[in-house]
């Protein structure tokens, strides 16, 4: 392992970032339920309290609309909260803060103040926690001017994006997953701020495009992996950035693939995926030789036994044979 | 109202010249909201448009009792806090009227007047949504400074209906535990629209709320604006040197409707009329007489001249222009970065 | 007027049916916000709480995620709430309610609890209400299984669909719109049941489809009636039920007219639009001339300054011009 | 807790099936947690795991106190009041295990446990989500009947911590307003997650908060599960008869971690040390052997046959079948409607 590069985990990432940020700028300060005393429900702020004191890591009652809400008031006065709701179901009793107030405020109050602010939570199922702590919403955020909301499928992009979103002057959902917090990668040293904005392409590819984002990504290059086994060459667009959405990067791609397939782990009906699908059924028409595909998961509030929840959920197996579909609906050959 | 405070006659601490501005202050909002309604009628304005009419002692008394640099958040029945808080009648009025001038371009309307000098944080349109922001301003205070006389401190108002939304619960409880210098101040004008305080509250003593954050309450006569500034100054001076959180409850009488388009034929005629008995307006006026402090002709003049304000104050709005539809996009976020939606509707949304 | 047909408004035509099933049925009882004394903050509930009591027609205070809450538990209980929530902007405080028990309880207890309610309440800009007060937001809803959502766009299917709703077991959202209170049109007289999930062509055509609903549905039919005058044949597609939403229908008619534009008042991100335009791309790819186009909102806080209001929200003359645009993409002449 | 009711030694008033009873429930709740514990450690049991351990008075003193008309609504910390409610042991287990023979087939886990025709409407998983419901059951029942001894009447759980969430407030409100007959049943262990109650509630004493809706408050101890009896009872009554809401506040203590995987470091070695000298399972068998209600051998026995069900429950949620994945989609809906989406992950959203 060089100097410059280390292989940490998601989640290292995330606490190194936070304390890396704590030491660049008083303003920042860190708040949400058990972040402190209990190092975070899943331990992302360990250390930081007792290295930064109460004042910087704020532990909260269970009252997510008032603590938001207050994170609120604190970045009109130019603070820069970063907040941590311990899932993305419990940001619903806050999301009138979120969407009615934060998302509002520098337009409707003439340009006069800005909410600088970060709102961090994990997304996702799989974790048998059944209906109500299972979902991902994040379609929801993306769907609203004022946010902008990301969603990093690796640690490295974990550091650089979290960097970017504390240091943007407008309110950021910092979309993370309970199944990537363990997940390792290699990370740079030193400072690094991603471009808030952008979309990636993660594996160059000719065949065929695969769009994904945040867990799904992992699916993504995975079946991507075994597919060049076969000789098929796909390209992987993470989009990272889901409002605002980089519709050109996805679009090129499709351009020089001609084919497209999104995964997402939320379910289909007004997902991600039908985002993503139209922008490119409107900038790809010409090129597309087969209808744009979506793989997601099953429409049911998700169950808690596993074969269920398995079922319910798209994986590797589902996202392979849809991808091979779509190259036979154009009859691909190599 | 057997506990409330309420005060007759010139008090020994009382300054003429401060009774006189508060006259002066009552005159300006009353003019101000009267015109306004007038505006709508005519269609100068759109939308909801929320008056302080009957509630003039209340807005004096209470923009009297806060510093220069105290912050104000405010409900959406905000007119009359803008302008006491030092907002230019013309400039609010423009705003009434959608221009470009203003007070925050035309973008918020009657709900949402603004004025970061001023330390006016906003006047917000969603029940209840002011109160956590205003609490994390009081956050933002803690963190940056120490308590003393010194200190920065902030007002939050919200209606009698408002004290049963979760909001309220959820940030009296977090001021209470973290001791922040906030005041939060219920002006119970007796409905919520059509719903009466003891048709809204199982606890309808609307101060004695805060029993459950231990948070000290106090029931002020809202018609007085010399009682309002004095309960508002000393709960303010707690939040400053204590770090002590308060709530007041200001007493008051919504005159008309709960905006300009209701006709408020829910209210019985005993109802309306004690309402217009309680006109704070006249009765300061009065009593202003009585002690002494004014003649009829002053008061006349500062009518005269409150009148005078607010027709400047329309041609203002009026000859001022509207905003730019092509600055339409300026505003949606202030860090500017890559691939933000900037389309009119039907321009493609990917260009090939 | 015939007597088995009456021309009355959106707003009569809801106030009679909810009038209709308080009789029809004793579980069926009201709550909101000023329903009863203030009759509505749009006076939908006009005399009902007169004719029906305080039992029937019950006031709440403001305390939406306490009443939308109550109205769930009173569900589970055999009775058949309809609530009214002032406008959806005010629904995001009772969100967690509706998304996160309402919609998750049949399934998640095992199916042994039926929570038949409706929640009603009107969206839609165009008032000078400013941003926190003109959001189309029912794209959420719509995502959500265990939710239905019902977008009625005439008066008789305002009875129609309010009727079945009421009568349906399970949570309805049903979305009203400030600007069809006053819309008149033809209402037919007794009890009208309308069956849930299913599109319906409004219009019949050859050369184009526009598919709507809600609020959008007016401006759609008089531009249709305008290209019909110019000897273009535009289909007009109403989606009724945003959940579940009836692909086959939308899929039958582009496979019909090849050339399709949906037209919403929502932002276009994530928006209704996006899932139409995906459901075509997958469902009539091979019939397809040209890109489906989207007619929606400018991606902003909706603000209050009428030229900047109407700027933002898309009307008959954009709809007018995309429809011409994606004529000439494909050349068309008649 | 100066304040709080104690008991100590047989009274009068209480019979001694009865105080056997209470200690056979106690003793299985213990044995069932323990051993859903000791099946998480294996892996049998996902997703989140919150046991009763430590609260097993407070679980069988308030179901003691419930007839069988009334409904109860719980937190995610729900497996004991399952039991006690009435609910096979065997299917509780089989629930944990994801078997289709779980009390909601597998669908809901450990926070979800369900049975209508026991009336408990519920384990919630959302902190504060149980109320308005319970509110609204309560509603239901005013709606469909007259107040009296037979009255039915609502039991709604919840934690030291949810008494800071916006339901809370907006439900006590409607409940006091309108009164309702449901009984708020506050389980005061201590801890929210790693949160003490001082450290959350700026009015720590709970039972106190009623104030705010002039709803009366009183406080018990939690580990006497014939004081927690009593004063349900009472409280219960006053709803069913009365139509008063209560709010009662039960002293208990949270003996292990926040949920099964939580190691509670932050737990000071005195507080454990406390916890477990508090244990009120061992603490009720020796009042009851001294006080010659059983002996030693009734309470081994007893013990033993706790053992002996919760084995069994074992053995039958191991050989339950799986629930079937085909019936996926057959629970989304009550009422079937046209184009319902039931599609697999990757299975086409329109079939052209
Ligand atoms: C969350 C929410 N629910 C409902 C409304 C609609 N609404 C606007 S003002 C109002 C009444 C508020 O009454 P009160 O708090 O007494 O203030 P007042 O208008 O009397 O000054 C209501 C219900 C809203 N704006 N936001
Ligand atoms: C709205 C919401 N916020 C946060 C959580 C995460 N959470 C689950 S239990 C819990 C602590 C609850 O403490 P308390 O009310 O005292 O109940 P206890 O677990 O002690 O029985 C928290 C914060 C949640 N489930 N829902
Ligand atoms: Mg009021
Ligand atoms: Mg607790």
């Amino acid at each position: 392992m060089s100097e410059e590069l280390r292989v940490i985990t998601y989640r290292q990432a995330l606490n190194e970032t936070l304390r890396a940020e704590l030491e660049h700028d008083e303003n920042v300060f860190l708040i949400g339920e058990e972040i402190g005393i209990f190092e975070g429900s899943y331990k992302i702020t360990a250390g930081l309290l007792e290295d930064f004191g109460p004042k910087r890591v704020v532990d909260t009652p269970i009252s997510e609309e008032g603590f938001v809400g207050a994170a609120i008031g604190a970045a009109m006065l130019g603070l820069r909260p970063v907040v941590e709701i311990m899932t993305l179901n419990f940001s619903l009793v806050a999301i009138d803060q979120i969407v009615n107030h934060a998302a509002k405020m520098h337009a409707m109050f003439g340009q006069q103040v800005k909410v600088p602010m970060v709102i961090r939570f994990p997304g996702g199922g799989g974790q048998q926690l059944a209906a109500t702590h299972s979902q991902n919403l994040e379609v929801w955020y993306a769907h609203i001017p004022g946010l902008k909301v990301l969603a990093p499928s690796t640690p490295a992009e974990a550091k650089s994006m979290l960097t970017a979103a504390i240091r943007d002057d407008d309110p950021v959902i910092f979309l993370e997953n309970l199944a990537l917090y363990n997940v390792k990668g290699e990370v740079p040293d030193g400072e690094q701020v991603a471009e808030i904005g952008r979309a990636a392409v993660i594996k160059p590819g000719s065949d065929l495009t695969v769009v994904s984002y945040s867990r799904g990504m992992v699916t993504a290059l995975k079946v991507a992996e075994e597919f060049e086994q076969k000789g098929v060459s796909v390209e992987v667009v993470d989009l990272r950035s889901l409002r605002p959405l980089d519709r050109e990067t996805i679009c090129e791609s499709v351009r020089k693939t001609s084919r497209a397939v999104v995964f997402e782990d939320d379910m289909l009906s007004y997902g991600i995926g039908a985002e993503v699908s139209a922008t490119i059924g409107e900038g790809a028409f010409d090129w597309l030789d087969a209808p744009v595909r979506r793989v997601a998961a099953s429409e049911v509030p998700l169950p808690y036994a596993k074969p269920l929840e398995l079922a319910a959920m798209p994986d590797a197996v589902d996202l392979t044979r849809v991808v091979q579909e779509t190259l036979d609906a154009t009859r691909f050959t190599n | 109202m057997a506990d409330t405070k309420r005060r007759t006659g010139k008090q020994p601490g009382d300054k003429p010249e401060e009774l006189r501005s508060f006259y002066e202050g009552m005159s300006l909002v009353r003019a101000f909201e009267l015109r306004a309604n007038e505006m709508y009628a005519r269609a100068k304005i759109g939308g909801y448009c929320h008056l302080n009419l009957g509630e003039e002692a209340t807005v004096v008394g209470l923009t009297a009792a806060l510093e220069g640099r105290d912050y104000l958040y405010t409900t959406y029945r905000d007119h009359g806090y803008a302008i006491m808080r030092g907002m230019e009648p013309s400039a609010v009025m423009a705003e009434l009227f959608g221009k470009a001038t203003g007070v925050v371009g035309g973008w918020g309307g009657s709900m949402h007047m603004f004025d970061l000098d001023k330390r006016m944080l906003g006047g917000y349109g969603i029940v209840g949504g002011q109160i956590p922001p205003a609490t994390g301003a009081a956050l933002a205070i803690r963190y940056r400074s120490e308590p003393g006389p010194d200190s920065e401190a902030v007002m939050c108002l919200l209606g009698d209906g408002t004290t049963n939304i979760g909001a309220f619960h959820e940030s009296l409880n977090l001021a209470g535990l973290w001791g922040l210098p906030i005041v939060y101040v219920i002006v119970n004008n007796r409905l919520g629209m059509g719903t009466t305080v003891e048709g809204a509250s199982a606890e309808p003593d609307l101060y004695k709320r805060g029993c459950a954050y231990r948070i000290e309450g106090d029931r002020v006569d809202g018609d007085d604006p010399v009682a309002v500034r004095d309960a508002a100054s000393a709960a303010l001076t707690r939040a400053r040197q204590e770090r002590k959180p308060g709530l007041l409850e200001l007493m008051s009488y919504r005159l008309k409707g709960h905006s300009v388009v209701d006709p408020a034929r829910y209210r019985s005629k005993e109802d309306t009329d004690e309402a217009k008995s309680n006109d704070p307006v006249p009765a300061f006026r009065a009593r202003l007489i009585t002690d002494g402090v004014l003649t009829e002709a002053d008061a006349d003049a500062i009518d005269e001249q409150a009148d005078t304000t607010v027709t400047e104050a329309v041609a203002f709005a009026e000859d001022s222009p509207d905003p730019e539809v092509d600055r339409l996009f300026d505003g949606v976020y202030a860090s500017q970065v890559a691939n933000v939606p900037s389309r009119l509707p039907g321009q493609p949304a990917v260009v090939s």
